[in-house]
Order: structure tokens, then C-alpha cells, then sequence
């Protein structure tokens, strides 16, 4: 019967290229890290999963009319969902670490090292043949760098919209990856007898400090750099959000409700990127390789950087610390922390590495103001 | 072609870094001067802090909660 | 004046048709069911209010424009609300009954055949004079027969967006309905000896288990179903998310600020449906008869495949819980219980007809996936 | 080098026009005025961040293509945002004192005069050389003296959304300074022996008036002012919500979560509004102007329908409610409780003064339909 | 022509606040007639309302919260 | 022209519950495995289950919230 004929049609089984295979076991693959090993569960679920819908056969869902599609035109391709996510981080982010010791900023600096090196590598991978990046890919490859998914979303969505898919796979996973990725530079670098430096307490930072910071940020980032206004903004805002106390409702609302369902829409739009025609292509090999190196290069900046300070400066300062800077929140703090412990069991490093770990969130946004300013 | 690019990449580099350092760099002294000025003007009195701490020894417990409980264990009693 | 004219003309009072009144009435009657009854409430509530809104004259709060036409155009016309209601609903299901023990699905299969009975009963409304269903409008209306809501508006708006408000309607209603519905039936098709029958306890269900339920699911409906993806993949989605354990703000957020967000805005959307060019139509009728007769067969497909299964299989069942196979939960699974225990009060079928109940999600989900592919 | 001028030129300090610093310090003081004094947080917070933003020479924030500028259009041009904010205050706000005590209405109507002599005073402004207001632009402007935030926003989007971002301004900032405002015009239309008046407790009221009183609201708008049926329908339906009993999770996610993420939005959309060319203008200054008036006449039409009140009807009433009907809630009612008791100590009016605030409430709603009808 | 509109406003005012007072009157009448009904048909009982200042006595917790809380104490006399 | 609508509708219906029934007969055989292969690799243990069996004892409350009224309660002693 004709019907039966319809039926069979319209099953997925007839309809399955490789390519949409192999995806959807990529798919399969980030779900696991997810559940298992506990990488980035809050982005990598959504995307896992978003990428096995993507890929599906005739249900067309990442396709205009379908439901991924919708989110990935109505937030990322207007650059609505990843400002909302820094909204949503600066209502949680604590800058107290860094206001009592500013200077950890030179650590968030040094460690966009990572950026730039990436942006001249990815250059250098048009020599291998069957490999071609523009530089407004290059730019967006590189910003994998900064350690940080909504800045590199941010950033790929303006200047290399095809490239998206892997780009923010490459960030998480490798943000995921910071406690196996960083411990053998960081040791390589520095000697046991550096990695033993204890610093002094901080000092208590008060609440009218924590105010004006994120004004000071702002004003600074519109004199000088006004194309990273918006991820800097929304971060801005969130920040004075949570610490000016008069609007709590609002800050614990950005912080929880509505980071959650940006994040939910967000990780389904970025997996819908992983259909089987934009990311299995040698560049996506390109960006991983490259994702890589930059994550290296920028923990090494900051590394040496921190050994640099400590020679110059009269306070002593950890290097371990240094590799903090790369950002990729909480979890390169707490592994600077964790070098300090096994140097020294009574070396408590956490808080010291929060200062430059924030730092590298503002210090990536710069970076990718500077590309947005230069590239795009 | 790609020497052309590499090059221009290492200048986008060398502007990068440097942006990047002057930027945070002018933070630091912004910083460090708003920091200055605020401690100066508006002293931090050490009185909240000092609650906080009695605080945290109860556990982590707020004392609008161990009020309550108070007032619970209270009432418990005289049911008894 | 002038003005006293123009005031007098923007009154309603001398623009109401009567098919407004009607609808407003409508509204209000769905509203004291909803509160006064306790029917369905959070959906019915803002139906309800939806339908008096949408025909207040001169507002045109339901015409492009207005409020009402926008949650409309936004989240119906895309299938984008149904979905995350789905998605809501998967992070709030328990699927623990059905692992333990899985052919209660063959009760969640055989209580769609109300759906498939009343398509045929829909075409063959068709010789009666005036009524007229093209082959999308019965498949739309037979969807009713699975008693469940989103999966009822997302079909609806795929193949007769114009029956939509009346569907729905029927579909909520009778599902608040079901206590009244099914227990003669399910009198009728039992002997007293039946509904004494007392279940074996279920077995304990390991987390393992419950994480891998959804994605098997998945894989299924993927390579036999894809037209059932979107509906499906976001269940699974939500499902996931509840039991993995390592997205549990996200899950949270799911489970209550998102769906609640969406069902008001759904809600609305649905009512602004219930406009009097819209509803009043001899095809209403014809719907809400329908949708009775489907639940009405459901519900006996269901206690008679129990009856046969208790039969042939070793494992005695209790044809009570083949009624919760239309699903409805957890309503019909309540029902299922108290006629249960009015047989024998010490017969708890509660979790031995959950079973059955989420297998009837699944199931109707399954069945507007071959509406789809098959009509669609 | 030439990507060294492309940096420079990108910097901000080369670009700002003295309006976009001007804006910018406006937006500071907002902020100022939030989080020092206090005003209105809730609304200037992100109101004066979104007003920095907006003048971000580069940035193009506020511009088609920005973040704000899509807040704007979401939910500001489609007039979403005022409606879903009236749906929380409807599901936050207790009609209890008004039920108990109906006549208070009066009270909310007499304050409206505030609306309309403003209308007055903003085409008389027309003889002024270099200001001039179209009878739409003198409609938006006078419902300053509505005090609702949301009613005013409503009514400028639809008539005159040039004006909106001084508009609501100048409503949240004269709604934060009820405290200055009214006191001295409260003291000098009253005797101390009438600010001495004590009231009689108010009756309990029963829920099921508490749940007819939306639909009955809500039956009379759309018989007699359709045009206010989108502002007073959401109202009501909130308030439905809240009082039926039955849909307490969605209630309680319209006034949290819901009203917490639109408050964002739709403060930064505002504030995208304060862009130097549309607010530094001279109607600007005669917007500040009316609206300072429009709430001083409101308040004293209060207090005098107060007066003639009490005289008149057999209980006795105390002139201090009178102001509360310009609404403000819940800093009106304050307002007339600190000065009852500043008269008396033992002198609590606040309970009273509800009555009249939140009737002023649906009595802006009532004007706002009426210019709807008459000159939208 | 100014004068035309301020003559269009006036007239304006004069509608807007009858109609506004109008349409208030009205509520004002339905609602005491609405409470009538409400009160003669489904009178309310008191019980309910006691219920709550027995709550409030003790400090605004809920009762549900100080059976938890008893039951917690009688658990922690026992673990001593 | 009815009656071959009807036709169809009959083969509809025919497909439609061959197909439910497929489906989710194949989802029936592949849980079995599923729950068996789980089962036989990951056996559970029922540690875990015991302890919550003994928090429902303390009428549902978590034990972190009993450690914390435990501790008030300690708290609340010593102030008297
Ligand atoms: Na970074
Ligand atoms: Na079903
Ligand atoms: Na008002």
C-alpha cells in the first residue's frame, strides 16, 4: 500500500548519511563527558544533546521552522544569549580578590597571550594544504584562548558565524580540560621551591569599593574600547547588580532563573551548529588542534608572567597563580590551589588565584573587543 | 599570500598584546586611586565584620534563624 | 460634542456581537471550572481569561498587534511553547514504574487506538450535513484521544491551526474530565474478581537505568519516528536533565519558572483561539463530541488489552490500570487507584499504574509523529 | 602603522559628542539616585545603565542591530513589557482594603485630575517660543500624573514613543520623590484636627470577593472602555491568579521570576531611550516641568475629595488617605500614614490609605484607556 | 490656534474626569453589591481567621515549621 | 467520496496501531536489555536506599537541617 510506502519513508532509517552518524556520536560523546566525567555538565548536556537533535533526518530541526533553528536566530544570531549568560556571571562573580590586589590584572593579561599566539598559528595553518582560515576566522579561532564560552559564542557569532559550532565546542571541552591541561606546564615551569610561596592575607574589601569597580570598568572600557561595551556592559551591570544591594529581587533573578533558561536555549542553538555539513570539515580539526595550543600558550603567559612579577615586585607572589589567569572560572583557581597543596600542605592558593581568574574574564573580553575593533 | 597575512597577524599580535596590557594596566592605577579615595573618605568600620564572624561559629545558621528557633524551642517546651 | 460621541462609539457596549457574548461566556464558565472545580487549572485559567480577552471588541487584543496575537505568533505558529512545556514536563516524569517493568508500554500503545477509532469517526462525520473534517482536521481532532495537552496544540498547530482553540478546549477539558469519564467504563469492562487483583511490587530502579531511558528512547523514535523528534527529543531532553544529576539548576528552572512562564503565555495563547468567527462553528460541535467518544475508547482499549495480558502472561495485572494508558497523569493513574482500593482497600495500584500512565505520553507522542509523517 | 590609526580610531575618546556625555552623567546620576538615595532601584538601576550604554559612541547599543535597542523592540514597540509588568503587580497587589471599603475609589478617581489639568498645562506649554506639543505628545506627557510606571510606558509607546524615555523618567523619578513631594501640599490643604481623624478597623473580607473583584473590574472595562482592556485585563488577570488559589505556581512565577526578568529588560530598553538626540531637547525640560505639576495637583485633588468626603458621609475619613489615589504603591500610602501618625501616634492610617492607592492604580488605567479612546 | 487646542483640551478634561468618575461610581456601586450577595449567600466563617493569630503569637513561623523543628529537638535529646 | 476518505482513514487507523504497537514493542525489548545488561555490569547497592529511609524517620527533614538546628539549638543553651 501506498501508505506502508509513506511509513517507511519517512523513517529515519533510510534517510541516515555518515556525516549525521558520526555527529550524532559526537553527540553521544559530549553527553558522556557531561554525565561521567563531569565536564561542564551545564553547557556540554544542552549541546550534546542539541547536536543529536540537529542531526536527525527529516525532522528538520535545526532548519528554518525548526525549533533550534528559532533559538540560534532569536540569541546568538543577534548576540542576545551569551550577553545575557555575562549578565547573568557578573551577578555571580565576587571581584573582592581583585580589588584588594589589583595587580593580579597583569596575570589576566599576560595569559591572553594565549589569544594572540593562537591568531598567528591559525594564520600559519594555511600553508598546510587543504587548510585556508581568513582572518576573521583566525580571529574567532583564537579567542578559544580566553578561556571563556560566552565571550568566544560572542565573538564567533560576529566574525565567523560557520565556525561557531566548533568554536564553542573547542572552549568548553577544553575549559573542561583545564585540570589535566594546566598541572604539567605549570610544573614544567616553575621550581618546588617558587610553588611553596605563601602570600599575605588579603585585605577586606568594603562594600563601596565593590560598587564602584564595576562603574570604573565601564567608564574605562567606553573610553577606550568602545566595541567591547557589550559583553563588558551586560557584565558590568550584573556586577552592580549584586553589589549595590537596593535590587537583590533582580540580581538573584539574572543570577538563577534566568541564566538557566539562556543557558538551556543557548547550549540547543550552539548544538545545532554541529550538523554533520559545518563541522566535519578539516577545519574543525584545525580549530580543536588550535583550541589546544592556545589553552597551553596562555597558561604558560601567565605562569611566567607571575614569576616575572614576584622577581620585581616586594610582595611575593606564587606562579602558580599565574595560570589562573587564562579565567575558565572557578576551575583554574582551584587548580592553582591544588599545585600550592601538594608543594606545600599548608599553602591555601584559592583565593589568591581568584584575583587573576576574574581578572582573565575581563582581560579575554579586551581581547575580543581589540579583534572586534581590528577584524571585524 | 600567507606571509602577507602571518605578518599582518603579527602585527594584529604585537597591537593586541599591547592593548590589552594598557588597557588592564589602567585599571590597576584606576583602581589602586578609586581604592585610595574610598578608604580614605569613607573608613570601613570593623563592627559588621565582627557579627559575621560570631555568626559563622554557629554553623553557617543567620541569626534572624536561630531567633526563630529560639522562639520555637520555646513554644516546644511549653507544650510539654 | 464631538468627543462625547467619539467616547460613547469606543464604549463596547455598542459593538458587541453576539458571538462575542457567547464566547465571553465561554471564558467564564471555563474559568469556574477551572476554580470553582479545580479542572485542569493551569491551563484552564488562562485559557479561560484568554477566551474573554480575545473578544472584548475594539481591543483586538487577539489581531495582529495585539498581546494575545503575539504569545500566539511567538509560541504556536513555531510549535516553540509546546515543546518546552514538553521539556518541562520530561524534567518532571518519573519513569521508575516503566523500567520496572516495561510491557506496561503494550497499555500505553493500545489506548491510541481511541485516537485512530475517532480519525475514522471524524471522516465519517462528513455525511452528516454541514460537518465537513478534511483528512489534517480528523487527524488533528483525533489527537484529542491522547489525552495530553501539548502534544494535542503542537499537532493542531501543524495540521489545522483554525480548530486549534477548540481542540485544545476539548482536550484539557475531558482530561479534567477523566474521573467522571472512565469509571463506568472501566466498571463496565471488569468483573468485581478483576479489580481485586493485587500487583507484585515493583523493584528498585538504579539511577544507571533512569539516565539511559531517554536516550533509548531517543535512539528509537530517531531511526523509526524522526517526525516525532521535536516532541520526543525535547521530553528526553527534560527527562535527562532531571536524572543525570549534574544539571540540576538547570533541571530546577525547567520543572518551574520555565514552564510556568510558558504555560501562561500558552495559556493566553490558546484562548486567544476562542474567538467567535473561530469557535462557534457547527465543527465545535463535532470536536467535543468527538474528543468524548475518543477518550471513551481509549480508555476501554486500554482495560481490555490489561485483561488480555493478564491472560497470557505469568505476572497477574489488574485491568485497572490499563485505563491510565490514555494518559493524563497522573490523573488517570489516581483513578485506577481508587477503584482499585474501593474493590479491596488494601489494593494500592497508585505506582503500578503510573506505568501505564507515562507510557500513554509516550505513546501519543508516538502517534502524532505517524499523523505527521503519514497526513502531515 | 594602520591598524595602530584603525585602534585609535576605535578607542571611544575620539568619537563622544558633549550630548553623549551629558546622557552619560544623566544615566550616572540615575544610577546615583538608585543606589544612594534609593529611588525607585527596581526601574533606575538598569534605566540609568541602559542610558550609558545607549550613548556609547561605536557601540551602537540602542541602534538597530543592539542589545537594547532588540530589548526595545520586543517588548516596548509590542507593549509586551507594561503588560506582563501589570500582570505581576496584579498578582502582588491586595484589594482587600478596597473591598472592604469601595468608596475609596472616589478617591482614586479624584487624583486622576492630576492627568488631565497636566494635559491642560502641556498645550498652554504651546505658547512658549521653541516648545510645542501635539495633542498625542500633551496625552503621553499628563499620564505622568498617573504615578504607574508601567500605564505611563504603555501610553507613550502608543502615542508618542519619541517622548517615552523622558517620560518614564520623569515618572519612576517624581514616583521616588512622593515623599518630598506630597508632605507640604498634604499639610497645607488639611487642619491638624483633621489630620487627627481616626478611621474604623476595616472588615475582613471574604476570598470569594477577593475573587469576583478582577472579574468584575475587568467585566465593567470591556463594557465601557475596550481601549483599556489590555492594561486592566493583565492587571486582572494577576490578580485571578493570585486569589483563586488553584494556580499558585504560575502566581507566584508572575510575581518573582517573570516580573523580575521584564523589570531588566525593559529598564534597559527605556533607558536605550535616553540617547542625547532624543532627550536633550527642550520638550524635555517642559516634560520634567508637567510632571512635577501633574503629581502636586494629583495630591491636592486628593486630599480635597478627602475633605469633601468627610464631610459629607456619615463615617468619618481622614483627608490624609486622599493623597494615596494618585497611586505610587505603596510609598503613597506611607506617605499618609507617617503624617497621621506625625498628628497622632497612636493614629495608624496605612491600612486605610491602601484603599485609595491602589484604587489609583485602576484609575490611571482608566485615564490611560479614555486618551487611548479620545486621541490615540 | 493654540487657543483651539486649549479649548480641544479643556474639553477633554471635562470628559475625562466625569467619564473617569463615572466609570469608578460604578465599580463603587457593583462592588457593594457584589459583597452583599457574597455576604448573605456564603457567609464566612471566623475559624479560619483565629487559626492565623495563634501562628502569628509565635514569632511568624509556621506551624508546619515547628513540628519539623520539635521533631528535630526530640531526635537531637535522644542522639545526647 | 466520503466512503474512500473512510477507506483511507481505515488504513490509517490500521497502520497508525500496527506502528504504536511496534514501536513501542521494540522500546519494551530494548528496556529489557537495557535493565539487564545495567544489572549484570552495575549492580546497585542498597546502601544508599537505607539512609533514606532513616531520614523519612525525622519526619522528612534533611539532616543537614537537622545538624543546623542542632546546632542553635546548643547555641540557644548556652545564651541562657
Ligand atoms: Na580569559
Ligand atoms: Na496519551
Ligand atoms: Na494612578
Amino acid at each position: 500500500m501506498e501508505a506502508i510506502q509513506t511509513l517507511i519513508d519517512s523513517t529515519g532509517l533510510v534517510h541516515f548519511s555518515l556525516g549525521q552518524i558520526i555527529m550524532m556520536l559526537v553527540g553521544v560523546l559530549l553527553l558522556f563527558l557531561a554525565i561521567a566525567k563531569g565536564f561542564e555538565p551545564l553547557l556540554l548536556v544542552p549541546i550534546g544533546f542539541g547536536a543529536i537533535l540537529t542531526n536527525v533526518p527529516l525532522a528538520g530541526m535545526g532548519e528554518p521552522g525548526g525549533v533550534l533553528y528559532l533559538f540560534y536566530d532569536m540569541g546568538i544570531t543577534s548576540g542576545l544569549f551569551p550577553l545575557l549568560i555575562f549578565l547573568g556571571v557578573g551577578a555571580l562573580t565576587d571581584f573582592s580578590a581583585l580589588i584588594a590586589n589589583p595587580r593580579m590584572l597583569f596575570l589576566g593579561a599576560a595569559a591572553q597571550f594565549g589569544i594572540f599566539a593562537t591568531l598567528l598559528g591559525a594564520i600559519a595553518l594555511n600553508w598546510v594544504p587543504g587548510l585556508s582560515f581568513t582572518m576573521k576566522e583566525a580571529s574567532a579561532i583564537a579567542i578559544i584562548g580566553g578561556a571563556d564560552g560566552p565571550t568566544a559564542i560572542f565573538l564567533a557569532s560576529r566574525l565567523a558565524p560557520d565556525l561557531l559550532g566548533a568554536i564553542a565546542v573547542a572552549a568548553y571541552s577544553y575549559m573542561a580540560l583545564v585540570p589535566l591541561i594546566q598541572p604539567p606546564i605549570m610544573r614544567a615551569l616553575t621550581t618546588p621551591a617558587e610553588r611553596k610561596i605563601q602570600m599575605t592575607q588579603l585585605r577586606v574589601v568594603s562594600k563601596r569599593e565593590k560598587i564602584v569597580f564595576p562603574l570604573l570598568l565601564l567608564v574605562l572600557t567606553i573610553l577606550l574600547l568602545p566595541t567591547a561595551t557589550p559583553l563588558i556592559g551586560m557584565f558590568c551591570l550584573g556586577n552592580l547588580m549584586k553589589e549595590c544591594g537596593v535590587v537583590d529581587r533582580l540580581s538573584k533573578t539574572a543570577q538563577n532563573e534566568l541564566i538557566n533558561i539562556v543557558t538551556i536555549f543557548l547550549g540547543l542553538a550552539v548544538g545545532s551548529r554541529l550538523s554533520a555539513d559545518k563541522f566535519l570539515t578539516t577545519q574543525t580539526l584545525g580549530i580543536l588542534m588550535l583550541g589546544m595550543v592556545a589553552f597551553a600558550i596562555g597558561t604558560a603567559a601567565g605562569v611566567l608572567m607571575a614569576k616575572f612579577m614576584n622577581k620585581v615586585s616586594k610582595q611575593s607572589i606564587n606562579p602558580l597563580i599565574g595560570s589562573a589567569g587564562v579565567s575558565a572560572v572557578p576551575m583554574a583557581a582551584r587548580v592553582s590551589n591544588k599545585l600550592g597543596l601538594e608543594a606545600d600542605p599548608h599553602n591555601f592558593l584559592l583565593m589568591h588565584a581568584m584575583g587573576p581568574n576574574v581578572a582573565g574574564v575581563i582581560g579575554s573580553a579586551v581581547a575580543a573587543g581589540i579583534l572586534l575593533a581590528l577584524v571585524g | 599570500m600567507v606571509a602577507d597575512l602571518l605578518f599582518e597577524a603579527a602585527g594584529l599580535m604585537l597591537i593586541g598584546m599591547v592593548s590589552v596590557f594598557t588597557f588592564l594596566f589602567l585599571l590597576v592605577v584606576l583602581l589602586q586611586l578609586m581604592s585610595k579615595t574610598i578608604q580614605r573618605y569613607f573608613p570601613v568600620k570593623q563592627t559588621e565584620k565582627s557579627s559575621h564572624v560570631s555568626t559563622t561559629a554557629a554553623g553557617g545558621v543567620s541569626p534572624t534563624i536561630i531567633a526563630a528557633i529560639s522562639a520555637a524551642v520555646h513554644q516546644y517546651r511549653q507544650k510539654q
